[in-house]
């Protein structure tokens, strides 16, 4: 197993990952959430889905599941771990990653594509990208909105990694689509090893899909693996 | 003096059905009884007032492997691959509660279709409202669209497409249809029928509660009002968590050949289930009701055998492979309780705490079920309408014509509804909501699906032959333009009171034009659903079939036609017969004028086959096709310089021409001079500029267009 | 006079929980299994000038009819927060 | 011995509450000028089994700080009922 992606119940974007992650040219498992054993991964991704429902708050239960206990090890063994979208909200329940995400600011579900700026190319999700860079991707959320009680000090710290923008890479109120503090839609650990977004690349990773941007996330993500293994 | 109404007048049986029911047991039936035949022969359940006229639908193509009578029907698309289809209404219960309404809707069909053993991948939600100008038509569709997107987006299935309209006579009565695909290899096909005697059957999913017991029929009873009125909701709440379990659960005990038959639990619960499955085997089976697994505790038999407690469903199992399938269901975290056991027959024996509730034959309950042929009268009223035609004067300026129509919500942008769902999940959505007919690709295989719901009620309600049968072709080129031929149909009929022979009048002549307009296109109707009594305040609903169509390809286009790739400098062409002077029911009439009149012209079925065919070898081909509908040719032309962002110039065509509604036309834009093609075509003008240019007919600046078009939804339900 | 309300609002007996229910389970998963029950509800904190409490009171009541409550699957009581 | 009680969940200030902001904006659409604030919140009704009060509302503590609030942007209080 190269990397391992994590089923919840109720969680439902896992096999397109798995399929983005081959497009980005890596294999990859899918593990169900009582597994306690991730041995021989060397990477993990928690998918998009709606994870116990959603149900109480977004993440909050399935932090608790069994497998997250080797999620966290990998974390801190500097290993990649990558929250995509409910993946991402997981992670922040889990004080994996900073901040918390709550309800889009016009309280409803967002499907379109969005667009993205590359704010740091210091991250697994990140690295194969150019600083500057605007991605097209699509956002699929209803909790997408990101908050954080400290804005400055995480501003401060250059872990945000994705920020929402037009198509030229300007920040405008129209172009933050869900309300997100500073139009944050990814963040990464101080060590850079945790990821979190709350668009979807494996969406974006086909031409025939509308966008192939996505790519370029997976590859990173992907190249990661190699770094950290090598 | 005081009376009482007889148990079975209650119900909502007539003394016939009564008698009959009486003839079947040989005795008077017990409480529990009397109250299952009362569902199981209720119009919904039993289409006593429809069944006659459905057998004029045809199913007899050869790729059909299973037909209408199903769960869904499903048809072949080579290579061992299934396609699993079936539209159903829940428009009663979202008028009562529009998000749980329509939630709950979804979550139905989505078992219908998993229930033959396929993967749901795709959901459309045709929807009926009234005028948005009205506080609680805009609650009705605010809370119908969150309800569709809380639940499919949850239970993960795509919504892919859709369809709204919005009139007068869906104030009280907003109609939700919703369609579902599902696909799977053959092996993988499950029937509900039970056999093998001492097999198991064994109750998958939520707890059974007091939801919607009965519906109407049996909220009225007597018999069952031991508890308080209050504690029997007849709103259901939806839970796709639990559904999402479930269908990941069923997919995985048919990959493993665990099951011998499976049902989904609709309207009246396990009563149906059982019997229905035992039924449709030839068998009889006992049901222990201790077993079954409860939400609330001091419910009586009569409760749980009607409940209709959503996300359940019965799988018929061998005594064998009991133990796995608890251990395959407590790994899915769903509950499981085994509350029946199959026998030689035919009786169903329900027993509540040793004691027999309940005996009755189990086919009768679907196969003994009433039929009738109501009476049908076309409305006198109809001649005056037909006789007024409605006429386009010569001078209007075809620039403000759009600027009212593009602002109509049926007409301009609906992304304030497809963007609230999710329509990519699963990596298959090659064109997504927003164009025509919506592709899906079959991935790993050069296979594609192309998906429309069509209706036109109001067009309907002038000529419901002609209506109908006009939108079973609007169905089919708005998947041909995807590249995609006709390949199966199913329908929805939404009607009023069936009881009123105008009312039937309206149903059979719509059949007839669907089920002609379906042997036409050689498309099997595959499935389906009655919706009668959409009837509020002695107001009917204007007549609304609703066509779900699948198109099929194989290969698929490399690059399918899209309504935002034209540029500067291509051509315009129309292919499709000379306008005919068609305003009955056009937009134009309807939204500037404000009427509703005349007699829609007539397809011919001939020229429709060839234009249908023209399109779909075309997409192959061309950067854009687009279906001339609603508005005509100046709303298409506007559709497509706006998602292009690009203006355009039509030079010699009326304002008439531009308005006119005469089916099976279409507009393709590409490069050349020059087109070829099997039906009628000719070049009408080109792309560029930063206007809608109608030359002497008018014009508007595509900026304006493109503001108006985009704002029609949003700017009412801000 | 600014007066502060809360309304609490909940789902009416009878009626399915499955938030309830599934974070009922997953207390039980994490240990806490003396728990037997679980429902949901909201609160919204409202505050209003108004010319009296009985005034306020009135524009609440009419405020939940309107928007705040669903009166189909959810009943609400209205409190003065201090 | 059954004790009752209820968990009230709430943002903290100063995080941004598009609950409490939309109700805010559709409440004085509706003609409720008055509003100034709206604010959002959850209750969560536990129900649970303990040899006394104390020990209910520790195990209560508990069940808030592991799973029923999230610290990093929420506070909450908790009540007995009735
Ligand atoms: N209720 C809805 N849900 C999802 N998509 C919708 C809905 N209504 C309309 N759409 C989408 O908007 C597009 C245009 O719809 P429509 O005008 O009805 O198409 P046509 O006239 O070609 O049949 C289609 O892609 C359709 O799927
Ligand atoms: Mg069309």
């Amino acid at each position: 197993m190269t990397v391992a992606v994590v089923v919840f119940p109720g969680t439902n974007c896992e096999h397109d990952v798995v399929r983005g992650l081959a497009t980005a040219g890596a294999e990859a498992e899918l593990v169900w959430h009582r597994d306690t054993d991730l041995e021989g991964a060397e990477g993990v991704v928690l998918p998009g889905g709606f994870a116990h429902g959603d149900y109480l708050r977004t993440g909050a239960i399935a932090r608790f599941s069994p497998v997250m206990a080797e999620v966290e090890r990998m974390a801190n063994d500097g290993l990649p771990v990558l929250g995509i979208c409910n993946g991402f909200q997981i992670l922040c329940e889990a004080g994996l990653l900073p901040g918390a995400l709550v309800a889009n600011r016009d309280l409803k579900f967002i499907c379109r594509p969005v667009h993205l700026e590359v704010e740091s190319t210091d991250s697994v999700l990140t690295r194969a990208a150019t600083r500057g860079q605007v991605l097209r991707i699509p956002l699929n959320s209803y909790e997408g909105n990101y908050v954080t009680a400290d804005v400055d000090s995480l501003e401060g710290s250059g872990n945000v990694i994705l920020r929402y923008s037009d198509a030229g890479g300007r920040k405008r109120p129209a172009s933050n689509p869900n309300g997100s503090t500073n139009a944050i839609a990814g963040v990464t650990n101080d060590r850079r090893n945790v990821a979190g977004l709350m668009p979807h690349p494996e969406r974006a990773s086909e031409a025939i899909l509308g966008s192939d941007d996505g790519l370029v996330l997976l590859e990173s993500f992907v190249a990661s693996l190699e770094l950290v293994s090598a | 003096m005081t009376t009482t109404t007889p148990d079975h007048i209650a119900l909502g049986m007539t003394d016939e059905e009564y008698d009959h029911v009486v003839e079947i047991l040989g005795r008077t039936p017990m409480a529990a009884e009397l109250a299952m035949y009362s569902v199981m022969w209720s119009e919904h359940c039993s289409y006593k007032s429809s069944r006659a006229h459905l057998g004029r639908f045809n199913s007899d193509q050869p790729w059909v492997v299973v037909g209408p009578g199903e769960n869904a029907g499903v048809v072949d698309l080579g290579d061992g691959w299934l396609a699993a289809l079936r539209i159903e209404s829940h428009n009663h219960p979202s008028y009562v509660e529009p998000y749980e309404g329509a939630a709950t809707g979804v979550g139905g069909i989505l078992r219908d279709v998993f229930t033959m053993g396929a993967r749901p991948i795709a959901v459309l939600d045709p929807l009926r409202f009234g005028p948005l100008d009205d506080p609680h038509n805009r609650y009705l569709f605010e809370g119908v669209v969150s309800g569709i997107a809380g639940y499919g987006n949850a239970v993960g299935v795509p919504t892919v497409g859709g369809e709204v309209e919005f009139a007068d006579r869906f104030a009280k009565n907003p109609l939700v249809n919703v369609m579902a695909l599902g696909i799977l290899k053959r092996e993988q096909l499950v029937l509900s029928a039970a056999s093998g005697e001492g097999n198991v059957a064994i109750l998958l999913g939520n707890a059974t509660g007091r939801d919607g017991i009965g519906g109407a029929s049996i909220l009225a009873s007597a018999s069952f009002e031991e508890g308080d009125e209050a504690k029997r909701p007849n709103v259901q709440v939806g839970d796709p968590f639990e559904e999402k379990k479930l269908i990941e659960a069923c997919l995985e005990l048919y990959d493993r050949g665990l099951v011998v038959a499976i049902q989904d639990l609709g309207a009246a619960g396990i009563s149906c289930a059982t019997s229905e499955i035992a039924g449709n085997g030839g068998m009889g089976m006992d049901v222990d009701l201790d077993k079954v697994h409860l939400r609330e505790h001091d419910m009586t038999p009569g409760e749980i055998l009607m409940s209709e407690s959503q996300e359940r469903m019965l799988a018929i199992v061998t005594p064998e492979n009991e133990p796995e399938v608890r251990a395959l269901a407590e790994r899915w975290e769903i509950e499981a309780s085994s509350i029946g056991v199959v026998t030689r027959g035919p009786q169903l024996r329900v027993f509540s705490e040793g004691e027999l509730v309940a005996e009755v034959p189990a086919a009768s309950l679907a196969d003994e079920a009433p039929l009738y042929h109501r009476p049908a009268e076309r409305p006198a009223s109809l001649d005056a309408v037909w006789a007024d035609t409605p006429t386009v004067p010569e001078d209007i300026d075809v620039g403000d014509v759009l600027r009212i129509l593009l602002d109509d919500p049926a007409i301009g942008d609906r992304s304030w509804i497809s963007s609230q769902y999710d329509h990519m999940l699963f990596l298959n959505t090659v064109v997504e909501p927003g164009h025509d007919g919506s592709l899906l690709r079959i991935k790993d295989t050069n296979k594609g699906m192309a998906l429309s719901t069509d209706g036109d009620a109001l067009r309907t309600w002038l000529d419901p032959r002609r209506g109908a049968a006009r939108i079973v072709f609007e169905a089919a080129l708005n998947v041909a333009v995807t590249g995609a031929r006709p390949y199966a149909v199913v329908d929805n009929l939404n009607f009023g009171n069936p009881e009123e022979p105008e009312v039937m009048w309206q149903f059979i002549e719509a059949v007839e034009g669907m089920a002609w307009a379906c042997d036409e296109l050689d498309v099997p109707v595959v499935g389906g659903n009655v919706s009668f009594y959409n009837q509020t305040d002695g107001v009917d609903i204007y007549p609304a079939p609703v066509v779900g169509m699948l198109g099929f390809c194989d290969p698929m286009p490399e690059r399918p036609p899209r309504l935002d790739a034209a540029a500067a400098g291509m051509s315009i062409w129309v292919v499709g017969p000379d306008p005919e002077h068609d305003f009955a029911g056009s937009a134009y009439d309807r939204v500037v004028n404000g009427e509703l009149r005349g007699r829609p012209a007539d397809v011919d079925g001939d020229l429709g086959r060839r234009v249908v065919s023209a399109a779909a070898t075309l997409a192959f081909e061309q950067p854009v096709l687009h279906d001339i509908s609603t508005g005509g040719l100046a709303v298409a032309l506007a559709e497509i310089a706006i998602r292009s962002g690009v203006g355009l110039h039509v030079d010699d065509l009326s304002p008439a021409q531009l308005l006119d509604e005469t089916p099976l036309r279409f507009i393709i834009v590409g490069e050349g001079e020059e087109l070829d093609s099997f039906a009628p075509v000719r070049k009408i003008g080109r792309i560029g500029g930063s206007d809608l240019d109608f030359g002497p007919s008018g014009s508007i600046p595509l900026d304006e267009a493109a503001t108006i078009w985009r704002d029609a939804i949003p700017r009412r339900m801000a | 006079m600014t007066h502060r309300f809360r309304v609490s609002v909940s789902r009416k007996p009878g009626l399915s929980d499955p938030e309830g229910t599934t974070t009922l389970k997953a207390l039980q998963d994490l240990g806490f299994t003396d728990v037997s029950h679980v429902a949901f509800g909201r609160t919204i904190d409202v505050d209003l000038e108004a010319a009296s409490g009985d005034d306020a009171r009135l524009a609440l009541e009419a405020m939940c009819q309107k928007l705040l409550a669903n009166p189909v699957i959810e009943s609400y009581t209205i409190e003065e927060r201090p």
